[in-house]
């Protein structure tokens, strides 16, 4: 009998009128806590592939509005590093997270993207059989399920918002070309669009003037500077040059941790940089 | 510019296909051929219309029909179920055929039947079927079941004392009603149903092991064992290799098959087999005038002595005989009047003795029992005392037991009712 | 009746051609069958008689030619028994290296000059075979050879009757190999369990079944284990110890159809793993899909129709020589499609298997068309065939051991192949890294067409060994593709090992299966598996791990 | 999106691959609607009349026409190379098929009012479960969407979720439809076994062998793949349909920028699937007969050849490929029996080797080349450039 009862209340209250099931709740956009300055914690990351440690131990945060350059030699672990917080690798051990409140690693690429973390890969991936317009559109910050997609038009200001970015990447004349027909650095540009439409609070960077002209890549280093602070910015470069021109701060990783961080300057005469550099070149 | 040429290619190759397409005939009697040319089936079929052509040349030799000569119309279902209407369609209104001889599998037969109804055709259908089916548009020159597996199993019972039965068959219609039927026989004879073991395989089942060794356990308690095998074509030899590598012997547990024929041994290395037995109205061994003369107008025909004849093509043989004497007698390829005069017709058996074609459109015909020889070929070891009339509808079924059918007046019906005296289904709607 | 009595009174006297043979001869004399006929006038009767007419005649000859009639008889069972048409002799046909000869039955003198259509052959049907068997085990229970009077007494088991358990009784007193002493114990004891008069001698009877794994012995202990107690030979006791025996020996006769069925699977496994294991390299080193890989398959069995059509008389040998044939065949079909359609799609999979799915198609109806749309017979060696008899309730078959063995050493070969040697390395290095490798020097196409022409070459060699299993014809590769492709898939790509796990046990699930669900349903659970498998494990069980696997 | 707009989008060229359908739609049901009135209005043995096996073949020819273009959508736009999609079109035919057995009542031959023919002569006393309600025609109706939408939804979800892409996924669907086929086979599974459903009578009442009932069954068929097309068309020319075109082209890149991939697959594939089931639906009262063949893998991987030579990623593509192909197909096998094989087989080569855009890319190669020649057409050749991207990848 008392089951029975007790079975009834379950019922009751499952079927309760005042409320939804959990499962018909949307998720709720969680907004990103950095009342504490930080925006990304990567703590005692680990990750090997077959006996290979791509990351050890790995211990980095990045600060709301920064713009940080990470170096290190092919192996260190940047590329791998991007895809742990992009979320598409998982780390063996070790935690991420987005402001003090998001835990990246229970979220998939898409809704990390959804988060605010735009990436742009080191080859350039725009799709190719779209035009630049449609790339733009695609990339636009809105609501991304099925049914909104089905139906959605674009708006004045998304049209606006389209082209300001094409003003900004200097594609107006190619905005009906498509993206297949662009140039390399075009591509360059037309991805680093397609990150600045999705509005990110972070973005992840990956060799960002590998192929461009000396003139695109100071106008790059100048679009990067220019981002930071309303926006964090993470740049992966080889260029030092250029690592110099934007960079405040820099971390080097090494096999898979930090090796060292600071100024660019701190950073050269860094006593162990410098062995590992050498000892590389040696 | 290779692209222009090969669309120019393309568009050519359809625009003569159409064209050759439009040969119209003159005063000439059309003869419908459905038989499979292409796919799986083609293996058994192109044999059957190789041997209606080869009928057909004959009877134009000795004068075609009705003063006019005779034309075949070949088309092509290749294999594929819902083709067989499309084609029987085509035949009956595009080809204007008078007869169609045609389909092998229960299932283009089926496929076939609702239009050959509808746009009132005739078709002779020459396979071994498992019965349950009688269309005033089809006659039936191959054996139902009562014309093949029922005398096969008094065989063994009789003659070989067998007490426990392995039916086994490929699972599709015609094992499943065949083993239905023996089953209830069997159970009427007094066979316990622990002695009887079912066993269904899919299409072209290669990996037997488990089944036959399930058999040789079977037969391993004591009592006289035998197969009654449905199973179809494929499946066989990888069947047979396995009874023979297991050590099974004809002489342990002889395997009496329904669909092994010589057309299908002539395909496979005989030596697993020998011993074996089949059921069929025909053996190209039996020695008759009118067979050997079969065998050598085939011989010059196909004009290759290597081909073997087999039962269907038997069935057709009489079939066409049937057809043209009952065309002859009607004066006329009208398909209602044909109908009529088909029934009751006679032509010799090749194997002795006369076949009758029956009010249910089905035939009467003796039954043998072959053994199977190295050389591909049967020894009869049994047939039947006279003739046996096919039985549309079995007596060992609970829903056909009532129904028998009668295509002359005054019931005119493919499945009447002889307790409730009426005919039913769609007759009873007409 | 009377008959009968005749026979089982010739029987006696062929077991005991001394004691008797002047007592049996003179009750045979009375008996109508038998007149006075000699050996030579029965032989010649031989060619007159109809099949059912022949049975009496064979007694004849039984009961007075003894065990001269065993050539005859052997000769006649196998079919091998002829009659010159023009002069009525009756010759025995030898088949030695093709080259057929005849020699008279009788008097062993050969015959030549006679070609197949100058003799016909005597038939024989089921019941002159198991006559014949019969026969020749009861002229066998004096045989020299112990292994030909075990079998002999075996072969009697089941028609176990008064004179033949006397005779068995008089051997028994002789006999001094153990083995077949066992085989005479036990038909002694079947014997005594039937007809035994007290329940002691029953009871002891059953003692001596109770280890045997003879299905008779089996059947006796069942039929007195399972009596019903208002039937005349009823006893409690006897019934109860035969069932007690009965339970025994069930045990072990269930251990052994386990390790039947693990046999089984082991043998589907290997069928599979042949099956699979070249595409393991196509698709699992090269990443290319081939849809035509079952159809290099059938290029293989076809290859050993071929070369035994050229070959008609040295079946035995046709084997060894298809092997590497098949192996030339489809690999150089293989290395022509890499180098005809593959190279051009290099890096576009789906379009690659759509294409070699073209490809398919056109070689099926290639052979339809050369060869002939009906399957075609392969014989097999006499080697291949039979059975490796372990116990009575526990055999291999020849052919599937040997398939089996075969399996495991052309994937064995395989793996030294691809781990030892520089094609192997070339193989590896290529499928890693292109474009380092030919950095390296490699010349990468070539290595493509070889990698390519081996896997089809060992799918040929895998059709020379389904050609002894199964149908030849058109459609063989087809059957096994889907299969293939699952094998492949469920290992994980890339893994030769995997290849053989994932072969193996799912030859071994089915099997398993099989008796719980019927062959359908055990092969439809297969395949959901592995469906449900791959979402869940998309790189299968022994996934490449690492980037170079992306 | 109001109907207005739907149709504005229709007939705006953007240069998508699809093009303008609304065209191609009108050709459509304007020579649907003659054809039908032609063999309805003139006599039989009239020059102009188009004979009932004419409207058979063409009616059976839009079926498959609507299949190839199931399997377009999820190929040619999203990359998802199906070779299983025959399944979802014999199930709909299945259910269909369920739906006119149970309307022959017990006109079969045994007079049984509710088994059909096949469960009384295999000795069935009763009437399955999932042959309940299936009498009703809204039931089965249902059953059409519902029973392949459903498979289509949990097989895509999970195949999708984890990820199996490519030629994985293809090698799936492949098993997917061949363990449905082994499984349609037996008897025991209660659909006819090999025979499958046939005989049937009337649908809705109508009589299924009579003119009209044909033509009706025949416009609808033009009808459902008309709006078919339109829909397609919308789907694609909406921002899901890029979303669609990004995922075949770069699914990791789609999904950082935000949208999760697999849901689009899993809801794409459930549309393909049910386009493919209203084709097999329509497919079964015309041709007479359903049976497990349908589900064989090799006449799905026909229906990826259809789409291949029409052109793959675009709409009218897959449809001309499928019209093609099986006309071509007729008339071959009725010349040349033994050689149609070969010609599908070199089809499958030759179209994948030079003709990876199919006949439409042909065209529209041909038309640009032509194009090039007049200087004011001088400003879209860069776009052709793109045309050697190769849509889908693994």
């Amino acid at each position: 009998m008392n089951m029975i009862t007790e079975r009834a209340d379950q019922a009751r209250e499952f079927f309760r009128p005042d409320q939804v099931w959990p499962f018909l709740v949307p998720p709720q956009q969680q907004s990103v806590d950095v009342s504490k300055q930080v925006l990304l914690y990567i703590e005692g990351v680990n990750l090997s592939f077959d006996g290979f440690k791509a990351l050890n131990n790995l211990n980095l945060y990045i600060n709301d509005g920064e713009l940080r350059c990470l170096i290190g030699a092919n192996g260190a672990g940047k590329t791998t590093l991007m895809d742990v917080v992009t979320g598409k690798t998982r780390p063996d051990t070790g935690s991420v997270y987005f402001g003090s409140n998001i835990n990246l690693l229970e979220h998939s690429e898409d809704e990390i993207a959804q988060l605010g973390i735009g990436r742009k890969f080191q080859k350039p991936t725009v799709f190719e059989a779209q035009t630049v317009f449609d790339n733009l559109e695609l990339a636009l910050k809105s609501n991304k399920g099925v049914i909104a997609t089905l139906l959605s038009r674009l708006s004045p200001t998304e049209l606006l918002r389209i082209d300001e970015v094409l003003q900004i990447i200097g594609l107006q004349d190619q905005r009906f070309m498509l993206a297949g027909a662009l140039s390399h650095g075009q591509k360059q540009w037309l991805e680093i669009g397609m990150l600045l439409m999705a509005d990110p609070r972070l973005l992840l960077v990956d060799e960002p003037v590998a192929g461009m002209t000396p003139q695109e890549t100071e106008r790059t280093a100048e679009l990067l500077t220019s981002l930071a602070g309303e926006r964090t910015v993470i740049v992966v470069e080889h260029d030092m040059e250029f690592v110099r021109s934007i960079a405040r701060t820099v971390t080097v990783l090494h096999q898979g941790s930090v090796l060292a961080e600071g100024s660019m300057d701190q950073v050269q005469n860094n006593k162990d940089v410098i062995e590992v550099y050498l000892g590389e070149e040696a | 510019m290779k692209f222009n040429k090969l669309f120019a290619g393309v568009t050519l190759a359809l625009g003569t296909s159409m064209i050759s397409f439009t040969a119209a005939a003159g005063d000439t009697i059309k003869v419908g051929v459905l038989h499979s040319l292409s796919g799986t089936m083609a293996i058994s079929e192109t044999t059957l219309k190789d041997t209606v052509l080869m009928m057909i040349d004959e009877q134009n030799k000795a004068g075609g029909l009705l003063g006019k000569k005779l034309e075949a119309v070949v088309v092509d279902p290749a294999s594929n179920w819902p083709l067989f209407a499309e084609k029987t369609r085509e035949l009956l209104t595009k080809d204007d055929v008078d007869v169609i001889f045609g389909c092998w599998t229960s299932v283009s037969r089926k496929s076939a039947l609702p239009v050959l109804e509808e746009l009132n055709g005739l078709m002779f259908y020459p396979v071994q079927y498992e019965g349950e089916e009688s269309s005033k548009n089809v006659f039936y020159t191959g054996a139902a079941p009562n014309q093949q597996a029922i005398p096969a199993v008094d065989y063994l019972m009789n003659d070989l004392g067998v007490e426990r039965w392995v039916l086994a068959g490929t699972d599709y219609v015609y094992p499943r009603t065949t083993n239905k039927i023996l089953e209830a026989y069997l159970k009427a004879k007094g066979v316990k149903p622990a002695d009887i073991m079912v066993n269904y395989t899919p299409f072209g089942h290669s990996d037997w092991q488990s089944i036959v060794s399930d058999i040789k356990k079977f037969g391993s308690k004591g009592k006289k064992t035998a197969v009654v095998s449905t199973i179809n074509g494929d499946a066989n030899v990888p069947f047979y290799k396995e009874l023979g590598n297991q050590g099974i012997s004809s002489e342990d547990i002889p395997v009496v098959a329904f669909s092994v024929g010589e057309e299908e041994l002539s395909g496979i290395d005989t030596k697993p087999l020998v011993g074996h037995l089949a059921a069929w109205n025909y053996f190209e061994s039996v020695d008759t005038a009118e067979n050997e003369k079969f065998i050598d107008t085939w011989h010059t025909f196909i004009k290759n002595d290597k081909r073997v004849t087999n039962d269907p093509m038997e069935a057709t043989y009489i079939g066409f005989k049937m057809w043209t004497q009952a065309v002859s007698q009607a004066g006329t390829t009208d398909v209602d009047k044909v109908e009529q005069a088909m029934i009751g017709q006679k032509v010799k058996n090749l194997t002795g003795g006369t076949a009758v074609m029956n009010k249910n459109h089905h035939l009467s015909k003796p039954v043998l029992i072959g053994e199977i020889q190295d050389d591909g070929q049967f020894e009869v070891v049994w047939e039947t005392d006279g003739v046996v009339p096919g039985d549309a509808w079995s007596d060992y079924l609970p829903g056909s037991k009532d129904l028998i059918s009668d295509w002359t007046a005054p019931i005119k019906c493919g499945n009447y009712n002889v307790k409730t005296k009426s005919c039913g289904g769609a007759m009873a709607a007409q | 009746m009377k008959q009968i009595l005749c026979i089982s009174l010739w029987l006696m006297g062929c077991l005991m051609p001394a004691v008797s043979y002047s007592e049996t001869l003179t009750d045979a004399l009375e008996s109508p069958a038998a007149t006075t006929r000699t050996v030579p006038e029965l032989v010649q009767e031989l060619t007159e008689k109809s099949l059912t007419q022949a049975v009496p005649v064979l007694e004849a000859l039984e009961q007075q030619g003894g065990e001269e009639m065993l050539p005859l008889f052997r000769t006649m069972l196998n079919g091998d028994l002829y009659y010159v048409k023009d002069t009525s002799q009756v010759v025995g046909k030898t088949d030695t290296a093709g080259e057929e000869s005849y020699a008279d039955i009788l008097t062993k003198a050969a015959v030549t000059g006679l070609g197949s259509r100058d003799v016909k052959k005597i038939r024989v049907n089921n019941t002159l075979r198991s006559y014949l068997r019969n026969a020749i085990a009861r002229i066998q229970l004096s045989s020299a050879n112990p292994h030909s009077r075990e079998q002999a007494v075996l072969s009697l088991l089941s028609e176990l009757d008064n004179d033949t358990v006397g005779q068995i009784r008089e051997a028994r007193a002789n006999e001094s190999v153990e083995e077949v002493q066992q085989a005479m114990d036990l038909a002694l004891a079947m014997y005594a369990l039937d007809q035994g008069s007290s329940d002691i001698e029953k009871l002891d009877a059953v003692e001596g079944l109770a280890g045997s794994l003879q299905p008779e012995a089996r059947n006796m202990l069942r039929k007195y284990a399972e009596m019903e107690p208002d039937h005349a030979d009823y006893s409690a006791r006897v019934s109860a110890a035969a069932a007690k025996a009965l339970e025994r020996i069930q045990e072990k006769v269930e251990f052994y159809g386990f390790i039947d069925q693990l046999f089984f699977g082991l043998s589907l496994g290997s069928v599979l793993l042949l099956a699979a294991i070249g595409l393991a390299i196509t698709f699992g080193v090269m990443g290319v899909i081939n849809m035509a890989h079952g159809e290099m398959i059938m290029l293989g069995a076809y290859t050993t129709y071929v070369i035994q059509q050229l070959m008609p008389n040295h079946i035995d040998l046709s084997i060894w020589i298809a092997i590497p044939a098949a192996f030339v065949v489809s690999g150089l079909v293989g290395v022509a499609i890499e180098r005809g359609v593959i190279r051009h799609l290099h890096g576009r999979p789906l379009e690659t298997l759509l294409a070699t799915f073209g490809i398919s198609l056109f070689l099926q109806q290639l052979v339809r068309t050369v060869i002939s749309p009906q399957n075609v017979p392969v014989s097999t060696p006499d080697w291949m065939a039979g059975t490796l008899q372990i116990n009575p309730v526990w055999s291999l078959t020849l052919n599937r051991l040997y398939i089996l063995a075969f399996a495991l050493l052309v994937f064995f070969a395989l793996l030294i192949i691809l781990k030892k040697t520089n094609l192997g390395l070339n193989v590896r290095a290529v499928s890693q890294n292109r474009a380092m490798a030919r950095a390296m020097g490699v010349r990468s196409d070539r290595v493509d067409a070889m990698t390519f022409g081996l896997g089809s070459g060992i799918a040929g060699i895998a059709g020379v060994a389904l050609s002894q299993l199964t149908n030849v014809g058109p459609n063989l590769g087809q059957s096994y593709i889907i299969d293939s492709f699952m094998v492949v898939v469920f290992g994980g790509v890339g893994n030769l090992w995997g290849t053989l796990v994932a072969a193996f046990s799912l030859g071994i699930a089915n099997k398993f299966l099989e008796p719980v669900t019927g062959a359908v349903l055990a092969s439809i659970l297969v395949l959901v598996f592995i469906i449900l498998f791959i979402q869940k494990r998309p790189k299968g069980l022994f996934p490449q791990k690492g980037r170079a696997a992306e | 999106m109001s109907t207005s707009g739907m149709l504005q989008s229709v007939f705006k060229d953007r240069g998508q691959p699809g093009g303008r359908v609304m065209p191609f739609v009108i050709i459509l049901l304007v020579v649907t609607v003659l054809a039908s009135a032609l063999n309805l209005l003139t006599p039989e043995g009239s020059a102009l009349h188009v004979s009932t096996y004419t409207i058979t073949l063409l009616g059976k020819y839009l079926c498959y026409a609507m299949l190839a273009l199931a399997v377009d959508v999820v190929w040619g736009y999203c990359g998802i190379l199906s070779l299983g999609h025959g399944a979802f079109f014999a199930l709909g035919g299945y259910a269909m098929g369920m739906y006119l057995m149970r309307q022959i009542g017990d006109r079969g031959v045994y007079g049984n009012p509710l088994l059909p023919d096949f469960m009384v002569f295999l000795d069935w006393q009763e009437l399955p479960w999932f042959w309940l309600g299936m009498d009703q025609f809204w039931v089965a109706m249902i059953m059409v969407l519902l029973v392949p939408g459903v498979l289509a939804y949990v097989f895509g979800f999970l195949a999708f979720r984890s990820r199996v892409t490519g030629v994985y996924l293809s090698i799936m669907t492949q098993a997917l439809t061949y363990a449905l086929m082994l499984a349609f086979f037996r008897n025991e599974m209660g659909f006819g076994g090999n025979n499958g459903l046939t005989d049937f009578k009337d649908i809705l009442g109508f009589d299924l062998q009579s003119d009209t009932t044909r033509i009706v069954l025949f416009l609808l068929t033009a009808g459902f793949l008309c709006a078919a097309l339109l829909t397609s068309h919308w789907i694609m020319n909406s921002r899901m349909g890029k979303v669609i075109l990004a995922v075949r082209d770069s699914e990791a890149r789609t999904r950082f920028i935000g949208y999760k991939t697999e849901t689009y697959k899993v809801w794409l594939f459930v549309y393909s699937a049910v386009i493919a089931a209203i084709a097999g639906a329509l497919y079964v009262p015309q041709v007479g007969i359903i049976n497990p063949g349908e589900f064989s893998p090799i006449n799905s991987i026909e229906v990826v050849i259809w789409v291949a030579v029409g052109g793959r990623g675009t709409l009218i593509g897959a449809v001309v490929g499928a019209l093609l192909v099986n006309y071509a197909k007729t008339r071959f096998t009725a010349i040349l029996p033994e050689g149609w094989l070969f010609m599908l087989g070199a089809l499958f080569v030759l179209v994948t080797l030079y003709l990876p855009k199919g006949l439409i890319g042909l065209y529209s190669q041909l038309k640009q080349q032509l194009g090039a020649g007049k200087p004011a057409a001088a400003g879209t050749g860069k776009s052709s450039s793109a045309a050697k991207t190769e849509g889908a990848g693994a």
